[in-house]
């Protein structure tokens, strides 16, 4: 066991993500550092974490958001590194800047890039330049209606408004008609400037029956770049990624090999280095352009994990430790293939209403060839309202796509986490949904599967009712003997009162 | 045993024997039941319905039992609606929205006193860094709509009714 | 989504194993049926089948050891095929006879080849006739205490006496000296007449400094063989296995082909189908020594399936209803490294005395890439007391050696079972144990482990007297709350009484 | 707050502090810690010493606390097992083996009356399909030995004595 370049690093996130990472630390002999607000007091990521520090106030720009306060933390308990995990600051050009300012290794590529892939309008022009074929629209943000309404009509509708520093799903708005557009503007830049502080927007031209595919790449210090294969991120609601899988049923191997290519050349061209993964919008006849480019582990990666065997978070962390890649794009072998579901706390028969709340009784899936749960939470912790949804991320693999989606439905089926609402329901009805075992999909799968009627679930209803009214029976049954238990209570008390008044 | 519970408004009489300790005999309608019942702890329950196998929590309440199995959860009211309104039974004529989840009011979109189509967004709703457009649940007059953007609300607070 | 010949798969068995055959079941679209006996109502398997009936009492003998019982069952239910998991009937021939008879699939070989492999001298036997290596011994059962003098003396000391019947490391005795024989040989047959009701015994000459690998085999109805590689199984104490891995970090590729190869030769010499294992002991040259062959699936079966992605359940299933192999032996390539731990209910700080109980608190550590639980408990379980200590197998894969092994210190980390004791810190011990990380051990490893001072756990003493400290404040605080309550209910009830009073 | 709590036969005191709602100051021998402590549930204990992490399970009775982490379990005691044995402390002079759990006698290899060695097999008795053999803990002669082969015994029993 020789000691690796880092003792210490510190993961500025929560959640699933940081329990991720947690265990990526241990397993290479580094001691993980957790950092939580006061609602994630005890959250899974403390628990599991060697050290952990309090952030303060629970809304995120007081804590995970909040630069100085992390850096702080970093500093007093002598981190070597940082590990930003997706969301939060992981794709802040700022946290950047300040940790080569102090020292600090930051498990990311450098602020330059991070802010040149952060502003969607950069990035496009940057690829561009490299030669890469990016979605038509416009390459600076739009500057005013009168301009968001001309070129609208130059690039013709359908058309998406978009936030340059958008991402996840969120600033993102599909515009079929004119009327809308002036209010779709305003809805975006509002959503933009509360989730990213900065309200500028760019549109695109909104391709049809799309596909939405990204390419896993690494990259070292010695501009050695590999892609580890694609990711079909086609399942979406409302633009938010839902479920994932690779190898894509869509893809064919010319196609993915084409990608793989092109994806290194973009990663080469801004001379990047970390984990990376380039987003590919695919129309129906197979042509690619260029969406955009994430700096940071995405929320999918373990599928891509899953066929690899090659452990994505360890090799961020050897990356930004300054050695070369482990392994050749020759050594790259993908075998069987892989799915994720985003267990969401959510209703998904109250159109996906927000469940936070208190988990009242867990049982996860475990054990069995080809599943994994990448979860932060626990039997009894409180979801908090604060941050985002995600629950827990369910993957399977098989041999085939068939047994990975068979192998997925069992632990589905397995899976109880009561007292709040989850998605688990809704991602039974995906699986076992015709079109989507056979793999014929695109980006408007779920909106078509919303317009169906959901009969799942209404078989239960008999042998619920049959479990209350067991319930009640076994309840009445207690409440009497604790009614006949109070009242020799009462008569043993009569009794000695008795005895007290004689004295 | 006789027992009655309401699931959407529809009541479901029960007749319960218990034959054993753990054997119940279970009168639904025109079925009768045959189930073995383990309680794994108080609320856990492992029934088996004629060799079929059924995992359900049941949380109670005293108006209440919610039952959760295979993923879903099913509120089983000891009363009906019209026995919890006191007996009364009144159509409703106005139709109040009240919040399934605690969160900020971003935006009010639609102001009181103005007609909403069905379906239309009355205001926006942040939680868990979602922005959700909360919609009239029918046409009518906007009314009781107390909140202005940044508010707090909580869980089962009045957004507004429409009349 | 094809249909299985087999609509429903009655599984004899408990505990974990009987949990992993109805995963595979619910993933091939098969009913699994489920049998539990009085201690097992409320078990895992019985929660997690879609059927289930009850077998009785709780001893094994008059559940699942009752052929009778099991069967009526399966016809009721209508069952077309029977899995036997392992121990309990799967290696008894009546039990197959009577589903030949009765025209249920038996999820197996054949009863005449489930005979031979049955009794150890009749499957060496049989080996002998077919060329392959067998390590010098007695042929026959020992007749009596003089051939028990005589084949010692002859073969030379040390020796092992071994129950015919016996598995599982029941009824097996090493003796150094004559001294020791006729104690022994009592002792094993005693062992091996309450295990397997068979008390014949035979002895072999005892390998210094050996290895106990083991080859996993499939075979089919079309007289298809192939080997999946090797498990090495030399991690033992009192000859029961603890921990396995693949590939062995004593094998060389050159003997690795040849043991493949002979395991080959072995199966299809009796006309072997199902999965199976042959089991050889290897001594410090590499030479190796058929020992035994199991006609079912190994409790270690999972290592194999995380290197070479085989689910060897659904292999079983489908050569029982009469499908090929899956793959041929070229398509056969595994991939990394994958150790499995045995969990048991025993407490290593007392001999390994066993600890049945109610399991009071359960974590079971899951997520990241490579590590899988298959395991028989929930919290609350009450771990009986009449079967075999097994609680769960926790399961590690890693791209190398080394990384499986520390990913499996890492799960290990997470792991809670509390309310009784368990051989998690056991484990923790042997993986930091510089030979076995290097690969430097032989079946002598833990009882020379055993005689080395265990530190670990000595510094938590600290932290838990803390958290018992911290714990008898909160409780005197809530007590003195109570008090204060009750003194207040005394004080209201004193006025209430006085008003009483009044009227 | 001033506790005594015992972990084999030592006494441990600990000064405890409440400085805030969560936080503790413990003095513990020489040394001073500062804890934050999170109760999970009533059990459940995350405590944060000076920014390390521990989790424990502390189940208490009126006579002492077992704590378990990483895996093992910590028996500490509320009082001295001289306390427990009334103050008295008397040395033992006869050595009880006990089960430690339940089972069946399968063999009996020593009898009453009979002198043993140290780590001499006196019984065998059977467990979860496992046969254990049952050791004298000192020279002696067995005494006590009530049982024969066949018979149940339950955890906390008396197997045998070595005076």
């Amino acid at each position: 066991m020789e000691t690796f370049p880092f003792k210490k690093v510190l993961i500025a996130n929560r959640g699933e993500i940081a329990v991720r990472v947690i265990r990526a630390c241990r397993e290479m002999g580094i001691i993980p550092v957790a950092v939580f607000s006061d609602a994630d007091k005890k959250a899974l990521h403390v628990r599991l974490a060697e050290e952990a520090y309090p952030l303060g106030a629970s809304s995120p720009s007081e804590s995970y958001l909040n630069i100085e306060k992390i850096l702080n933390i970093a500093k007093k308990c002598r981190a070597e590194a940082l590990h930003p995990g997706y969301g939060f600051l992981a794709e802040n050009p700022e946290l950047v800047k300040h940790c080569e300012k102090e020292g600090i290794h930051f498990i990311g590529p450098s602020s330059r890039v991070v802010k040149i892939m952060g502003k969607k309008t950069a990035s496009r022009a940057a690829m561009l330049n490299a030669g890469i074929p990016i979605v038509p629209g416009t390459i600076e943000p739009l500057l005013d209606e009168k301009e968001l309404v001309y070129q609208a009509e130059k690039i013709g509708f359908p058309v998406l408004l978009k936030a340059t520093s958008g991402g996840g799903g969120k600033g993102l708005r599909l515009v079929n008609r004119k009327s809308e557009l002036i209010s779709s503007l305003k809805l975006v830049r509002s959503e933009a400037m509360s989730s990213f502080n900065d309200e500028s927007v760019y549109m695109e031209k909104y391709i049809e029956e799309p596909h939405h595919i990204e390419i896993q790449i690494l990259a070292d210090h010695f501009g050695r770049v590999i892609h580890l294969g694609e990711r079909e991120c086609s399942i979406q609601r409302r633009y938010q990624k839902v479920l994932e899988e690779t190898p894509s049923p869509f893809l064919d191997e010319d196609t993915r090999q084409k990608m793989g290519q092109i994806a290194v050349r973009a990663a080469q061209s801004v001379e990047y280095r970390n984990a990376g993964t380039v987003e590919f919008v695919v129309d129906k006849n197979k042509n690619f352009y260029f969406l955009e480019m994430n700096t940071r582990l995405q929320v999918e990666h373990p599928v891509t994990e899953m066929v690899t065997g090659i452990d994505l978070v360890k090799c961020q962390i050897e990356i930004a430790a300054g050695l070369p890649l482990r392994c050749s794009q020759e050594e790259v072998r993908p075998r069987g293939s892989s799915l994720q579901c985003r267990i969401h706390a959510e209703d998904p028969d109250l159109d996906f209403m927000p469940s936070p709340g208190e988990i009242i009784h867990l049982r996860p899936p475990s054990g069995g060839l080809g599943i994994r749960n990448d979860t932060g939470i626990y039997e009894g912790f409180i979801v908090p309202l604060e941050y985002d949804p995600l629950l827990s991320k369910l993957i399977s693999w098989g041999e085939t796509r068939e047994e990975a989606i068979l192998r997925m439905l069992r632990a589905l089926s397995e899976y109880q986490i009561y007292g709040i609402k989850t998605t688990i329901p809704f991602f039974k009805r995906i699986l076992h949904h015709p079109k989507f075992f056979k793999g014929d999909y695109n980006t408007h799968f779920i909106a078509d599967l919303e317009k169906e009627m959901d009969m799942n679930g209404k078989q239960d209803t008999q042998i619920a009712i049959l479990a209350a009214g067991v319930k009640t029976y076994v309840d009445n049954r207690s409440e009497m003997k604790q009614s006949r238990r109070k009242l020799s209570q009462w008569k043993l008390r009569g009794r000695s009162d008795g005895f007290s008044n004689r004295f | 045993m006789n027992i009655s519970l309401w699931f959407d408004n529809e009541e479901f009489r029960l007749g319960l024997n218990r034959m054993e300790e753990n054997k119940f005999q279970v009168k639904l309608k025109d079925r009768t039941f045959n189930l073995s019942v383990e309680f794994v702890n108080d609320h856990e329950i492992l029934l088996n319905v004629d060799g079929r196998i059924h995992n359900a929590i049941v949380c109670s309440n005293t108006t209440s039992h919610t039952v959760f199995m295979n993923g879903r959860s099913f509120k089983l009211e000891k009363k009906s609606a019209s026995q919890i309104l006191g007996g009364i039974g009144e159509k409703q004529v106005r139709k109040d929205v009240k919040t399934s989840m605690p969160g900020r009011i971003v935006d009010i979109l639609t102001r009181e006193g103005e007609n909403v189509e069905e379906g239309q967004a009355v205001l926006i709703l942040e939680a868990m860094k979602m922005q959700n457009e909360i919609k009239s649940p029918r046409a009518g007059i906007l009314t009781h709509l107390k909140f202005k953007p940044g508010d707090l609300v909580d869980t089962g607070v009045l957004l507004f009714t429409v009349e």
